[in-house]
């Protein structure tokens, strides 16, 4: 009999297209688990659904699953890929040069962008590389989409974005990516959450859980072009309609973790794990905006306990490599 | 609330349509002379077409019919809700003196504070459930159809009052046959401000769960700056803010007809 | 069983922190089907007597009984007709009639009668599904009278009740009043800013004095009305009459003498107190 | 009024619910009948006040959020005074004008602040303008309504009674009908004072750098109820408290319905 | 230079699409300082009439002409006095009674001696800085009264003006308002309900028939008022005069059998068509 299970993501993603082909490939049933999606528009209101018990498992960004763990005991369970390089700063590409020839002289300017999110945690790394201080420009807080529009009507002198906006930004405007997170040495992931107690209970489910996302990553790997034809659509249902070219790109520059990664990744043998420096990154950043008083202790809140379960029973193991 | 009440009657109708026009015409040069560019202001032909694919074509995931009813019924719920507690209340707050001090204070401080205000507490609260959407609407229905309803209820004539005391009426009858009729025209109006408002509150409410609705719809959208599509919603949710006004309206009139000679 | 005693009534009232004297020391009563009619000048208390009958108002000291009975608050024995006739705007004239007696508990079979019956005495057959705002003054004032017949009440407070009607209107009121006073006689306190009115309607008339009010003086027409027949005549007739024409010049004198000794000249109503008729100071508590 | 006075004193049955209200916040939040993650108790709201008097929050101190939501607030509701009254007066008193603009009124009044925000930035970039235009937008409305009812409602009586004794088109504009729809412009001003308030947050989503707006965002971000909690309260506060003085001013301007 | 003519006047208003004559074919003339009431049942025209004269209203055919010119719109040379005072609540009485001149160009410094002048004539004095819901309905009256003097018009147009009024206060006005006239006499025409009023006021009395309005009679009344000097004589013992009470009965007797004749007996009054005041007329085209 199938478990009911409330699945949540972010619509629209290339993160979450492996929810999308699990769907689509009927894939939840066979291990067992009757999902109930819910969808949201960015990680804050999916956080704080949490108390109201609206949801069990998902994937959302690295931010608001560090801030989950400090707020509403979320837990890491995994992780999905890479987007250090799709936070990035934009410039008008009449400008591009000239700030790239001399950062400096972005000293008092405003920079658009999305306050207390990777997209910010990304912009800092940057500007750290150019030798600048988050203090140095005025960080002008607002939603992605309002970033779009008011930088397109001339405001600001740098945007920061997110995929798919920075191509919407590149398409629209003709904009130019002047640095990402990755070149500004940071490392951006997203995550694979589940609330705590939930987990507790459930373990079982939860492998489960991690078992269908993996699976999804492994079939991407091996159907590219099915896969790019899904991610289309997945795109289109959510509302965004980029160029085949801006789809192909994001592909490139987020690469996935497959299960063995993900393990590597949580791997605490030999002392702190990669994850926990990636997020305890990410949570000094959130203190030095004020959001967390203390940042989370990522020994609590990271655990690789369920990527275990899932490689060592052989079912899902077999299940997750798509076999 | 007159303004749309108002039957100016064929005689001011080429005023009317002159208004449309030049507001129209405005609408198409801004973008067109360049003053505005058309990626953030389309022309009223754009956003026709828009809407008519719109129609057509699911954008989102429904098309714009389905978002509309998705909408719709969030609305209804967050507004019924609104003025099936707002109204009462407000008619027993001008009624019994004591009530209307006790609730006074805490109502007249809360409803400053915005719809969209509430969209976190709605999220902690109630999830995803609907009960956020209902939230959000009904606190921005709530205040017009309570303060409308109390308002009517206060300027019930004393007369007729103690015309239906000295008639033997106990205070049940007063209340629904002597001051909610005579509340009736404002409650009317009341109805109307907080359908408005209620349904402005909407793209807050929809800003909660990202699956349907207009609200939806146009933030998507907006992610694209597909403006076009941004304004289309505008549209449609402005047509059925004033379809909504309008069955208000005629609800009034049927309940008004004792006035109409 | 329905006689009216105001028995040692006064009436004071607080405005702005000040405690003004509307009625002192009234003692007054009406016999059980006895007409009486108040007059005296504005602001003198009849309106604020006669709501003490119904139930409406009380007074700061003394009793008012109806029946023998205090009276405690209002009540369908005691019905009231209104200046402004105080018809229900948004029910029909079928629907006014029946009010009181939905309100008393008859069911709505048992009603139906009772109110055709009404519309016929009343001269409003065919009206009964009207709206109010669809009569003119002195049919909605007739249904206003019904509304309270239908009742059936032993005693009937009116307060100018034909006060907003216009005078040919008025008059025709005052015939209809005389002639249902033949077929239902109840007991009636009438309040009027017309001496014509009064003594054409009443078997005795209470002159008022202001600030505070009192009564000045009881006039007993009873007898006259009776011996010259003036309940068979037209108003007209009535008002020829040299026996009306004393009456009415007689309570004239009376009541402006009062003011011309209140005042000391003949300009007078100088307060700065607003002294309209009482249902603007309502309004204005309705605040 | 409706009812009789009673003897229960004037400040009782508000103390007593306002009172019981704070009461059944403090026990459900200490006894945790409801999480502190959802609704903050009386702890967590002291310390986020604290937090935003010293060192602050979303950027900014208690003071220098208020000021900032204050002022704005002030100079969108003062703007949809200048416009919105004017045209309702020039709308009441115009057949003609009412026609003209009543369909492009009609079509833009149902169209939610929120909305207003891309244009907003687009027509006044990311400086006040943008969120003057959307508090502007959310208080215009019932300025202008309302003001339009108030001109309709003057007694033509009074507008008779002044043209008989020698007034020009501006004595009855002036000495009758604004006066005349006062009180009801006031209405629509307590009415805008409310629709200015609500539609502050949504002018600081047009990229604040203080705010009352921008520190309920912040806070909504963060997950933070117990800040939630206290913006919430600043702005019912602050807008509870300009309603008063609004009162104020309108007794000042209307004398003649003072007793 | 002020009399005031009707000649040959009709209006018809369109209620509903469908053409009603309010008044047909009315010639009438009031003659330089000649003080001329109407009388008539409710809905006959009066109120229409005045208003021709007064510029707010405009024949459908026919001409009224003021002082031998035709009447374009309205004046501060003809000054209406209402039923409903229509006072400017938010002024002071001061600033009411100041308004007319105010609006044609006079000074303030040269108003204040004029203002103060009727506050003393009109027995205001001491209440120049209340506003108008402070003062009682008589002072309400008489601030609307002064506000019409104080432009000096050659013409007073008074609708009802006592209508609102309690008996005695509207006793004391009429007395004002002849002792007014014989001050400073003016052309005046005035509507009233009240036949005394009429009879007492006036030089001639005009009754008028309805649907549609028409001049029924006219009666001169200047001869007995002059020779018995009613104008030197208070109210009550005007009212105690036989030539009176016969003059008030006569036009009683008219105004009754007029309404008989139209309406076949003696319930009169009838129609489905409201036949109150004309203000409420008019508040119902004003929403
Ligand atoms: N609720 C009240 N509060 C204060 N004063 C009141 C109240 N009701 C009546 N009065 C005062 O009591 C006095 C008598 O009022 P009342 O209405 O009984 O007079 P009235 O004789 O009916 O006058 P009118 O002929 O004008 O109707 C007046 O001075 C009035 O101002
Ligand atoms: N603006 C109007 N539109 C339609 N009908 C009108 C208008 N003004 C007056 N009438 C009608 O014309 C007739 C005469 O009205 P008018 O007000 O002159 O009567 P009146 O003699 O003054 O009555 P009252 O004594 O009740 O004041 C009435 O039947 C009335 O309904
Ligand atoms: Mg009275
Ligand atoms: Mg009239």
């Amino acid at each position: 009999r199938a478990q009911n299970i409330g699945v949540s993501y972010q619509p629209a993603l290339y993160w979450s297209l492996p929810f999308f082909i699990a769907t689509e490939k009927g894939w939840w049933k066979e291990v067992g688990l009757d999902p109930k999606f819910s969808s949201f528009p960015s990680g804050a209101p999916q956080v704080a659904a949490v108390p109201a018990k609206s949801w069990d498992v998902g994937g959302t960004g690295s931010a608001p699953a560090v801030l989950g763990a400090a707020r509403v005991n979320l837990i890491t369970i995994g992780i999905i890929n890479d987007q250090s390089s799709i936070n990035a700063l934009m410039a008008r590409p009449n400008e591009a040069e000239a700030i790239l020839a001399n950062p400096t002289s972005l000293k008092g300017k405003q920079i658009l962008l999305t306050t207390n999110s990777t997209g910010e945690y990304a912009a800092i790394s940057c500007l750290g590389k150019w030798g600048l201080k988050p203090n140095d420009v005025q960080m002008v807080n607002l939603g992605q989409a309002d970033v779009i529009a008011a930088f397109s009507g001339g405001n600001g002198a740098l945007a920061g974005l997110w995929a798919p906006n920075m191509f919407t930004l590149e398409k629209r405007a003709g904009a130019r990516t002047l640095c990402t997170g990755k070149e500004g040495g940071v490392r951006i992931v997203t995550a694979l959450v589940a609330r705590a107690d939930f987990a507790k209970e459930n373990p079982k489910q939860v492998a489960a859980f991690l078992a269908v996302i993996s699976r999804g990553l492994e079939w991407q790997k091996k159907n590219k072009s099915e896969a790019f034809e899904l991610m289309k659509r997945w795109y289109k249902q959510g509302g965004v309609e980029l160029d085949d070219r801006f789809l192909q790109q994001e592909i490139d520059i987020q690469p996935n973790f497959y299960l063995e990664d993900q393990l590597r990744a949580f791997d605490r043998s030999k002392g702190p794990s990669d994850m926990d420096q990636w997020f305890a990154g990410l949570g000094a950043y959130l203190k030095s905006t004020g959001t967390l008083k203390e940042a989370p202790d990522t020994r609590a809140f990271i655990t690789d306990e369920y990527l275990k379960m899932v490689r060592d029973d052989p079912k899902l193991r077999k299940f997750a490599a798509g076999d | 609330m007159a303004l749309a009440t108002q039957h100016p009657g064929l005689r001011w109708l080429p005023y009317s349509l002159a208004g449309a026009a030049i507001f129209l015409a405005v609408w198409s040069l801004l973008p067109q002379a360049g003053i505005v560019p058309s990626a953030l202001l389309p022309s009223p032909m754009a956003v026709g077409k828009t809407f008519f694919e719109l129609t057509q074509e699911p954008f989102a995931g429904y098309t714009i019919q389905q978002h509309l009813l998705s909408s719709f019924i969030r609305f209804a719920s967050g507004f019924g809700l609104a003025a099936a507690i707002g109204v009462p209340l407000g008619l027993l707050m001008g009624w019994y003196r004591w009530l209307d001090r006790a609730v006074a204070p805490i109502f007249e401080t809360i409803r400053f504070i915005a719809p969209i205000a509430w969209l976190p507490f709605a999220v902690l609260w109630f999830g995803t459930g609907i009960g956020g959407p209902i939230l959000i609407i009904f606190s921005g229905a709530f205040p017009a159809c309570l303060i409308n309803a109390y308002r009517g209820a206060r300027l019930t004539q004393g007369f007729l009052i103690e015309a239906a005391e000295t008639l033997g009426a106990k205070p049940r009858h007063i209340i629904t046959e002597v001051v909610m009729p005579s509340a009736l025209p404002s409650i009317v109006a009341g109805l109307r401000i907080g359908a408005g408002v209620g349904w402005q509150s909407l793209i807050g409410a929809e800003l909660i769960v990202v699956s349907s609705g207009v609200g939806y719809l146009m933030v998507q959208g907006q992610g694209n700056l597909a403006t076009e599509k941004v304004m289309a919603g505008m549209v449609a949710i402005g047509c059925v803010g004033v379809l909504i006004d309008v069955a208000l309206r005629a609800a009034e009139r049927h309940f008004r007809r004792f006035e109409q000679a | 069983m329905s006689s009216i005693r105001f028995e040692r009534i006064s009436r004071t009232f607080r405005v702005g922190g000040q405690l003004v004297p509307a009625l002192a020391d009234i003692d007054l009563h009406v016999d059980e089907r006895e007409f009486v009619a108040i007059v005296g000048p504005s602001g003198c208390g009849k309106t604020t007597l006669l709501r003490m009958a119904a139930g409406l108002d009380h007074p700061t000291s003394g009793r008012v009984l109806v029946g023998g009975r205090p009276v405690t608050g209002p009540g369908p024995d005691r019905a009231v007709v209104f200046q402004q006739f105080a018809l229900f705007p948004w029910k029909t004239i079928r629907d006014n009639i029946g009010f009181g007696l939905k309100c008393t508990g008859v069911s709505r079979a048992q009603r139906e009668p009772i109110v055709e019956r009404y519309l016929k005495v009343m001269g409003l057959d065919g009206h009964g599904d009207a709206y109010p705002h669809q009569l003119s003054g002195g049919m909605q004032q007739r249904v206003a009278l019904a509304r309270s017949y239908a009742l059936e009440p032993e005693v009937l407070l009116m307060d100018e009740p034909f006060g907003a009607l216009d005078a040919q209107t008025r008059i025709d009121m005052q015939e209809e009043l005389i002639r249902l006073s033949r077929v239902h006689p109840r007991t009636v306190l009438f309040i009027t800013h017309s001496v014509d009115e009064a003594v054409y309607l009443a078997d005795r008339v209470v002159a008022m004095d202001r600030r505070p009010g009192r009564v000045r003086e009881i006039m007993d027409i009873a007898q006259i009305r009776r011996s010259e027949k003036w309940g068979e005549l037209p108003v007209e007739e009535v008002m020829d009459l040299e026996s009306f024409n004393h009456l009415r010049t007689r309570i004239w004198r009376l009541l402006r003498r009062g003011d011309g000794e209140a005042s000391g000249h003949g300009v007078v109503d100088n307060p700065p107190l607003r002294t309209q008729p009482a249902q603007k100071t309502k309004l204005r508590r309705a605040q | 009024m409706l009812r009789q006075e009673t003897r229960v004193p004037v400040w009782l049955p508000g103390t007593l619910s306002v009172a019981s209200c704070i009461g059944l916040w403090v026990v459900a939040t200490t006894f945790e009948f409801v999480g502190p993650a959802r609704l903050p108790g009386p702890k967590d709201l002291w310390e986020s006040f604290e937090q935003l008097m010293d060192p602050g929050y979303a950027g900014g101190t208690l003071p220098q959020q208020v000021w900032f939501s204050v002022r704005l607030v002030l100079a969108g509701f003062a703007v949809a005074i200048v416009t919105g009254v004017p045209l309702g007066i020039l709308m009441g008193m115009s057949r003609r004008a009412e026609a003209l603009i009543n369909p492009a009124f009609l079509v833009i009044r149902p169209i939610p602040p929120l909305a207003w925000i891309p244009l907003a930035i687009l027509w006044f970039g990311l400086g006040n303008g943008a969120k003057i235009f959307v508090i502007w937008f959310g208080a215009f409305v019932p300025a202008l309504i309302n003001t339009y009812t108030g001109v309709r409602s003057v007694d033509p009586g009074l507008i008779a009674a002044a043209r008989v004794h020698g007034a020009r088109p501006w004595h009855v504009l002036f000495e009758v009908v604004v006066p005349g729809a006062l009180p009801l412009i006031f209405t629509g001003l307590r009415l805008a004072l409310q629709a200015s308030w609500t539609a502050l947050v949504a002018a600081e989503l047009v990229g604040a750098f203080y705010g009352l707006g921008r520190v309920l965002m912040t806070a909504a971000r963060d997950i933070y109820p117990g800040m939630i909690a206290a913006a919430m309260i600043c702005v019912a506060l602050l807008g509870a408290s300009m309603t008063y003085l609004l009162g104020l001013a309108e007794a000042k301007a209307t004398p003649w319905r003072n007793r």
